[in-house]
């Protein structure tokens, strides 16, 4: 296997460097690639679509079409996980043990299915295999995560000015919440944020996008045409196209951020949801 | 309406594919209704289409309204037209029949499966619709990363069948995006219709060819062409019915049908054909895989595993058909598509009846079939007959076409491992109709033969398949029209 | 022989790019633990997107954020010179590629858990004895 | 653009590429997988492309780490290769 | 040359679909006598509708009706002229006869599954009609096909271990030579000439050169098994596993006879005697057909079972038929055409009486059949009848249509011909005769059977009767058959 390996990879790499020596010049101002469309999109963003962070202009509005599918590539993502690793049912051979630790003394204690622990404040359940217990992790993580999330908001929003939009905010924005998960464990996100509204969040990222798109043409124009949202959103086309890429934006942030978090959960518990990393 | 089916076929199944989602963590009920309604809109759509192709001509859809090659924009012409419908019904009818089997097999995850499926089918009927290089590339990998979702869940060795499919598919995907950086770089256009404007001038570069070798190289990959098919008949035979009847049927073919549309309309029939000298080692390859695909059906002992390498065989047809470089050939190939994703249909549909309820396909418990489920096995024996190739189901038409284009051609040896194909088929299916006809032997003479009642699937999984067996005969008489009416506009007149 | 090395100086992006790409693909190939080829895949889709980027570079440009248009005004009069701003479109497209490849990665670790859990190894070779004494 | 730079960071690149693939430990490898993707994320700053090193950051040095580590948690740290 | 006027009407459409309509109504008709009497009906109007195209062939008109133009030039197309007439008459007859057969025998020795055996029968009968109606080689390799596969489940009614071994046989030289050798030798004609649509004269002529010819006459002659000439005859005697009445009306009629029917189709409509006689192919044909026929009267020699003595009869007289059209001369063509008829009602009814004598006394082989005339006496009387047509004496039809083979073989100047028709008509004798004289005339002592009569079912003794009465009629009345012939004699020769 090694030696075919070998072989076809230095086939592959030989006929790569053969075609290598037709390409235009390393960052030439006057190859194919930069004279023929891109002139266009950097000239005419600013007019066609107000909105000066060229990369969020064609990713969301020229070629808006693709975006919408990258956001559905990112959604069956998390549903596949989802559909492949999560079981609710567990195998008859395993005995689910729980396991205590009280707090005063560190003493761990396995409780085996069907015992209950006597109600006490003194004991915290923690994970058989991971235990964190730093207070100072947790604590800084604590601090960290309200302007992790802010940065993401801001990243999100931002896109239309800055480098960033909704897929990196939105994947700030679940790293902040994994990093929890990390801190502290998973029962303490799936707590705060169901599984449920996960992956119903996750289909509602996507839906405002695609939804977003299906509104234009219900409008009578062509697909994810945003100018004929500006009766909606109250303002002129040119303006309104620059809106409806927020809106997009933020359809894509919800949706990628939900989906780390979905990958997430069912990779670190391999689909259990009893405990994570 | 009637302007807005390009889009209407793709979203209405994406946005259902969400709120089937949303649904199935709500009500478990509406998931199943919510995907046939999609999916009807979208057949619906793809046949409005069809009908608008051939009374118009071609038909353009600008994404976002933006013209090409600033945006993206479907172009629907005779081609795509025939190969939207067959892949829209297909998909419709197997969801159909599949119900029964998913509440089966997945009590608890009926909605990520409708889910996943009618996601999957967007990506195909976008695959197909779309007239942007980079565009089917995302759509080829929603298609995928669906599809190895829904194979995964299947038997034990499944995940790591899939696995495999996914290395295979991944690279198969990069390196058709390779192929598409190359044509971006020496182009600076990302639409087929523009790339293939600005190509001719620059046949003679190095960047082009190798843009063409790896594109090629990809979608063989994809496809499962010969020597890169070894991923196929694990990944289809340990996977669940109701996948194995959405994804063996439409999964190659479609990719079939991107390899013809990069040849005709990317890099067009003067470079394939007249600039590039290869046509003849392809066609040799497509006679390999012909023969190795049967042969290597001939060793297996279980259903699905011999349809899978059928499969393997098939796509020879199609590669080889398309690379012949005469119009009958290509008409053969894009005939085939059509016709082998019905029949693949109508076999692995009855695969699914049998697992339904046998819950086996291996060989041995085959037995006493043809009392047990006749209608099934009805519909087996017509499916059969047409991968066999007996008029006038379909099968027989798209391999007489196959067969001229090897004679005008001169290929003789594509001929014969077409006509070695069809005897093996015949070993193959007789192999396994005697099973089901004759075993388990009584030594009486065969009077108290088979006391076991009739034991059929449930209507809803044969009805189905019983339209499609009777689809398989309808569209081998309609061939003329087929070819006449769509086919025959579908192929640049510059290949003669 | 100076004509050789301006070659490589002039395109060695490229080269790299077919060198991390030659390396994912032997991995995928010739590897035997099934994490390793997902990082040899993941590391195959990286080199394409280089490629890409790759493409997109230009002499002489920056970044393609239109800077002085800051805030709301659409200022009519601006003149913007294509040459001075890298191109954008591979970045587009590779924003779309990188995502794709994030959801694969997910998939297929996915995959490989699922395998775990039924084989309790990771190595190919292995899982291929395990089934081959099953049958 | 420092061409200088440019090249030892392509340099790196290809050092801990290989390094992800050769480490006998599969945390190691996440890690270093890591550190590549970081590096590549450099490499495209430099070269203009600032949203796709942004996404590159956040997606390759960070979730898919985390993804990989999550798995090889979830499943075994041994490999033979 | 005259021109044939043509007819467009849906009969022949009709006629081939009418047995396929009865098929849903076998299948959800729960009492055997409705199944039964339905059969009956579809045969009875099958008949009628051929019948009423007789006039019109007869007047030297011709129908036609297209279903459906699936490829450029080839249609899916009916045409009714003479030659097809002939057959279809001759088939559809017999389908009457052989289904009063069917009943009795089926019911007489309680075959299992009678249903799914009279469905098969109407499709294989469809199948037939098809075959003989249609208008080119696209149309005939349809319905050829369709043969192959719907007599499968008949041959292997049985479904037990020797069953299974004969089907796959069967289907292997059956369904093997079609794809291997028709399919390629179709395809290669229409790339040639681009049209399969048969015609008076054939339309290769001019369109290959002679390797060809000579390529596309071996893959045809060979790829219709169905004719069972030598060496892809095999699966004939292996195929007498089936029931006698399938045996019977397919192995007999139907299924072999569809063989040469297809084999003469191509011969006058794909070659044309012109371009047969320019090359001098016919020579070889006809040295083909006598080995075969000289063998295939050999090896019946040495059969003991009756049927599978009967099937190497049948391999030989089959070759008749080709031997006479490969005369290409008109008297010949006339002889083997006619002799399609002849053999047909002698052959069925020597089979009818192996399946009379298997019901009624459960023996098949023939040195268990001494003395059995005087158990059977109807029987066997129809027995040495229908011998006497196959070997070819006065009074059966049989006579007439060898007469005109030897007829034919003095107007080609093909004298080792004549040598071959007479040694295999002393070889017939040869073996038909020995089975008569020990079954009448042998000492009591010799014996099998007590000295009873007792005969099988009225149903099974009734059409053998009539077939045996219909053999001697033809030799007196055998005007249809010989004026069909001689319709299709003119348009092939263009005289």
């Amino acid at each position: 296997m090694k030696i075919i390996g070998l072989i076809i990879s230095v086939l592959t790499g030989a006929m790569l460097v053969y075609a290598a020596a037709d390409f235009p010049a390393w960052s030439d101002p006057s190859s194919p690639a930069s004279t023929y469309l891109s002139p266009h999109f950097i000239e005419k963003t600013m007019e066609e679509t107000s909105v000066p962070n060229i990369v969020t202009a064609v990713l969301a509005d020229y070629r808006s079409f693709d975006t919408m599918f990258e956001t559905a590539v990112i959604f069956s993502a998390g549903l596949v996980c989802f559909f492949l690793l999560r079981t609710t049912r567990r195998k008859e051979s395993e005995t689910e043990t729980t396991h205590y630790r009280h707090t005063l003394t560190g003493v761990t204690i396995q409780i085996k299915e069907g015992h209950t622990l006597p109600p006490s404040d003194e004991f915290e359940r923690i994970d058989s295999l991971w235990t964190p217990s730093g207070l100072i992790i947790k604590t800084s993580c604590r601090l960290l995560v309200p302007f992790i999330q802010l940065f993401g908001l801001y990243v999100i929003a931002h896109g239309h000015y800055s480098p960033g939009g909704g897929f990196q905010g939105g994947v700030i924005l679940g790293a902040s919440i994994i990093m929890l998960a990390i801190s502290y464990d998973l029962r303490t996100i799936i707590e705060r944020i169901s599984e449920k509204m996960v992956a119903v969040l996750c289909a509602v990222g996507v839906l405002i996008f695609s939804g977003t798109g299906a509104l234009c043409l219900l409008l009578g124009v062509n697909f994810l045409d945003y100018n004929a949202l500006a009766p909606i959103l109250l303002v002129d086309p040119l303006t309104a196209r620059s809106h409806a890429i927020l809106i997009v934006e933020i359809g894509v942030g919800v949706a990628v951020m939900t989906t780390m978090i979905w990958l997430y959960c069912n990779l670190s518990s391999a689909g259990k949801y009893n405990q994570g990393l | 309406m009637s302007q807005q089916y390009p889009a209407l076929l793709v979203v209405v199944p994406l946005l259902s594919a969400m709120i089937i989602s949303i649904a199935g963590w709500v009500n478990k009920r509406w998931c199943f209704p919510i995907a046939v309604a999609a999916l009807g809109v979208a057949a619906c759509s793809s046949v409005g289409l069809l009908l608008q192709v051939l009374d118009q001509g071609k038909v353009i859809y600008l994404m976002g309204g933006w013209p090409p090659p600033m945006g993206i924009a479907y172009y629907i012409d005779h081609l795509n037209g025939l190969v939207l419908p067959v892949v829209s019904i297909v998909a419709l009818l197997n969801l159909i029949a599949a119900k029964k089997s998913i509440e089966q097999q997945f009590p608890d995850k009926i909605g990520p499966f409708y889910s996943l499926y009618v996601l999957m089918v967007a990506g195909l009927l976008g695959i197909v619709a779309t007239g942007d290089a980079f565009n089917l590339y995302v759509l080829l990998e929603i298609a995928a990363l669906t599809g190895y979702g829904l194979l995964a869940m299947g038997e034990e060795r499944a995940p790591l069948a899939t696995l495999n499919y996914l290395y295979m598919g991944t690279i198969g995907a990069c390196f058709y995006l390779l192929g598409v950086g190359y044509l971006y770089i020496v182009t600076g256009s990302l639409n087929m219709v523009d790339i293939a404007g600005i190509l001719p001038d620059l046949y003679q570069s190095k960047a082009v060819l190798a843009a063409f070798i790896i594109c090629m190289v990809g979608v063989w990959l994809k496809m499962a062409f010969f020597p890169l098919h070894a991923w196929l008949p694990n990944a289809y035979t340990y996977a669940s019915s109701a996948a194995t009847g959405l994804i063996a049927p439409l999964v190659t073919k479609v990719m079939i049908y991107v390899m013809i549309r990069l040849m005709l309309t990317v890099f067009t029939p003067a470079f394939v054909f007249s600039f590039l000298n290869v046509s003849d080692a392809i066609v040799w390859l497509a006679v390999i895989a012909i023969v190795t695909g049967g042969v290597l059906a001939l060793a297996e002992r279980d259903l699905k595993k011999m349809l899978a390498y059928i499969i393997v065989a098939e796509v020879g047809y199609m590669v080889g058909g398309a690379w012949l470089g005469n119009r009958d050939g290509m008409t053969g190939a894009i005939l085939h598509i059509v016709n082998d994703a019905l029949m693949t249909l109508c076999v692995f549909l009855v695969v699914g009846n049998i697992v339904y309820k046998v819950k086996s396909y291996a060989f041995e418990n085959l037995q006493g079939l043809f009392r047990k489920m006749p209608f099934t096995m009805g519909a087996f024996v017509i499916g059969a007959m047409s991968i066999i190739g007996v008029p006038p189901t379909c099968g027989f038409f798209s391999k007489w076409y196959l067969i001229t284009g090897a004679i005008a051609a001169g290929h003789y040896a594509f001929m014969a491992a077409l006509l070695f194909s069809s005897l093996v088929s015949v070993v193959l299916f007789f192999r396994v109709f005697e099973i089901c006809f004759h075993e388990p032997f009584s030594d009486n003479h065969g009077h108290d033969h088979h006391s076991e009642a009739m034991d059929e699937a449930p209507l809803s999984m044969l009805v189905p398949l019983l339209i499609v067996a009777a689809t398989l005969i309808v569209v081998g008489l309609y061939t003329g029209v087929i070819v006449n009416q769509i086919i025959q506009f579908a192929i640049p007149a510059s290949l003669v | 022989m100076t004509d050789l090395v301006s070659t490589i100086i002039a395109k060695y992006n490229y080269w790299i790019y077919i060198t991390l790409m030659m390396i994912g693909l032997y991995a995928m190939i010739a590897k035997n633990n099934l994490i390793k080829k997902i990082v040899g895949m993941s590391m195959f889709q990286t080199a394409i997107i280089l490629f890409y980027v790759s493409i997109g570079v230009k002499k002489g440009a920056t970044i393609p954020i239109l800077e002085y248009s800051h805030g709301h005004g659409h200022d009519t009069q601006l003149v913007v010179h294509a040459a001075d701003y890298v191109n954008p479109l591979p970045h587009v497209l590779m924003l779309t590629a990188i995502v794709v490849g994030v959801a694969t990665l997910g998939v297929a670790l996915a995959l490989s858990i699922r395998i775990y859990d039924r084989y309790n190894t990771l190595e190919e070779d292995e899982i291929l004895t395990q089934i081959r004494e099953e049958k | 653009m420092i061409w200088q730079l440019d090249l030892a960071i392509l340099t790196l690149v290809v050092i801990t590429g290989i390094g992800a693939l050769m480490v006998k430990d599969l945390l190691g490898a996440a890690i270093l997988f890591g550190a590549y993707s970081f590096m590549m994320c450099l490499l495209w700053s430099i070269m203009g492309a600032v949203d796709v090193a942004f996404t590159e950051a956040s997606v390759g040095a960070g979730v898919s780490a985390v993804f990989f580590v999550a798995a090889v948690f979830r499943t075994t740290r041994r490999t033979k290769d | 040359m005259e021109t044939i006027e043509t007819i467009t009407s849906i009969k022949p459409l009709l006629a081939v679909l009418i047995s396929l309509l009865v098929v849903p109504i076998l299948v959800s008709s729960r009492t055997p006598n409705v199944r039964e009497a339905w059969t009956f009906v579809a045969a009875i109007a099958k008949f009628l509708l051929v019948i009423s195209m007789l006039p019109v062939v007869l007047n030297g008109a011709e129908i036609v009706y297209t279903v459906a133009e699936v490829l450029p030039g080839v249609a899916i197309k009916f045409r009714v002229d003479a030659f097809g007439m002939l057959f279809a008459l001759v088939s559809s007859s017999l389908w009457i006869v052989t289904t009063i057969y069917s009943i009795g025998y089926m019911r007489g020795l309680k075959e299992h599954s009678q249903t799914r055996y009279f469905c098969y029968f109407a499709l294989a009968l469809s199948a037939t009609i098809g075959v003989a109606f249609s208008a080119n080689l696209l149309t005939m390799y349809l319905f050829y096909e369709m043969l192959s596969f719907a007599t499968y489940p008949l041959v292997t009614h049985h479904q037990d271990r020797e069953a299974r071994s004969s089907g796959r046989k069967y289907l292997l030289y059956i369904v093997g030579t079609s794809i291997a050798f028709v399919l390629p030798a179709m395809m290669i004609s229409y790339s040639l000439a681009g049209t399969l649509e048969f015609s008076g004269q054939g339309f290769l002529a001019g369109t290959s050169s002679k390797e060809v010819t000579i390529l596309l006459l071996v893959l045809f002659l060979f790829g219709f098994a169905k004719a069972g000439i030598m060496p892809f005859h095999s699966w004939l005697p292996a195929a007498m596993v089936a029931p006698t009445p399938v045996s019977a009306l397919l192995h007999a009629v139907a299924v072999v006879k569809v063989g040469v029917f297809s084999i003469v189709r191509v011969l006058t409509g794909v070659f044309g005697t012109d371009l047969l006689l320019s090359l001098n192919l016919g020579t070889f044909i006809v040295y083909l057909a006598s080995f075969t026929i000289l063998v295939g009267s050999l090896i019946a020699l040495s059969q003991d079972g009756l049927k599978r003595r009967l099937a190497f009869s049948t391999i030989a007289q089959l070759s008749y038929i080709v031997l006479g059209v490969g005369l290409l001369s008109p008297k010949g063509i006339t002889g083997g055409v006619v002799h399609i008829a002849m053999h047909a009602f002698g052959k069925i009814t020597l089979f009818m009486c192996a399946g009379a004598i298997f019901v009624a006394t459960g023996k098949k082989n023939i040195s268990e059949m001494v003395g059995i005339g005087r158990r059977m006496p109807i029987t066997m009387t129809a027995f040495f009848i229908a011998s006497l047509s196959i070997i070819g004496l006065p009074p059966c039809g049989g006579f007439l249509s060898k007469w005109y083979l030897v007829l034919g073989s003095l107007e080609a100047h093909q004298m080792p011909i004549l040598f071959v028709l007479l040694t295999s008509s002393l070889l017939n004798a040869a073996y038909f005769m020995p089975i008569v004289y020990k079954a009448f005339f042998c000492t009591p002592q010799e014996a099998m059977f007590e000295n009873t009569v007792q005969e099988a079912p009225l149903f099974c003794v009734v059409p053998l009767v009539i077939t045996a009465i219909i053999s001697i009629i033809l030799f007196f009345y055998p005007q249809p058959f010989f004026r069909l012939a001689d319709i299709m004699v003119r348009n092939i020769t263009g005289m």
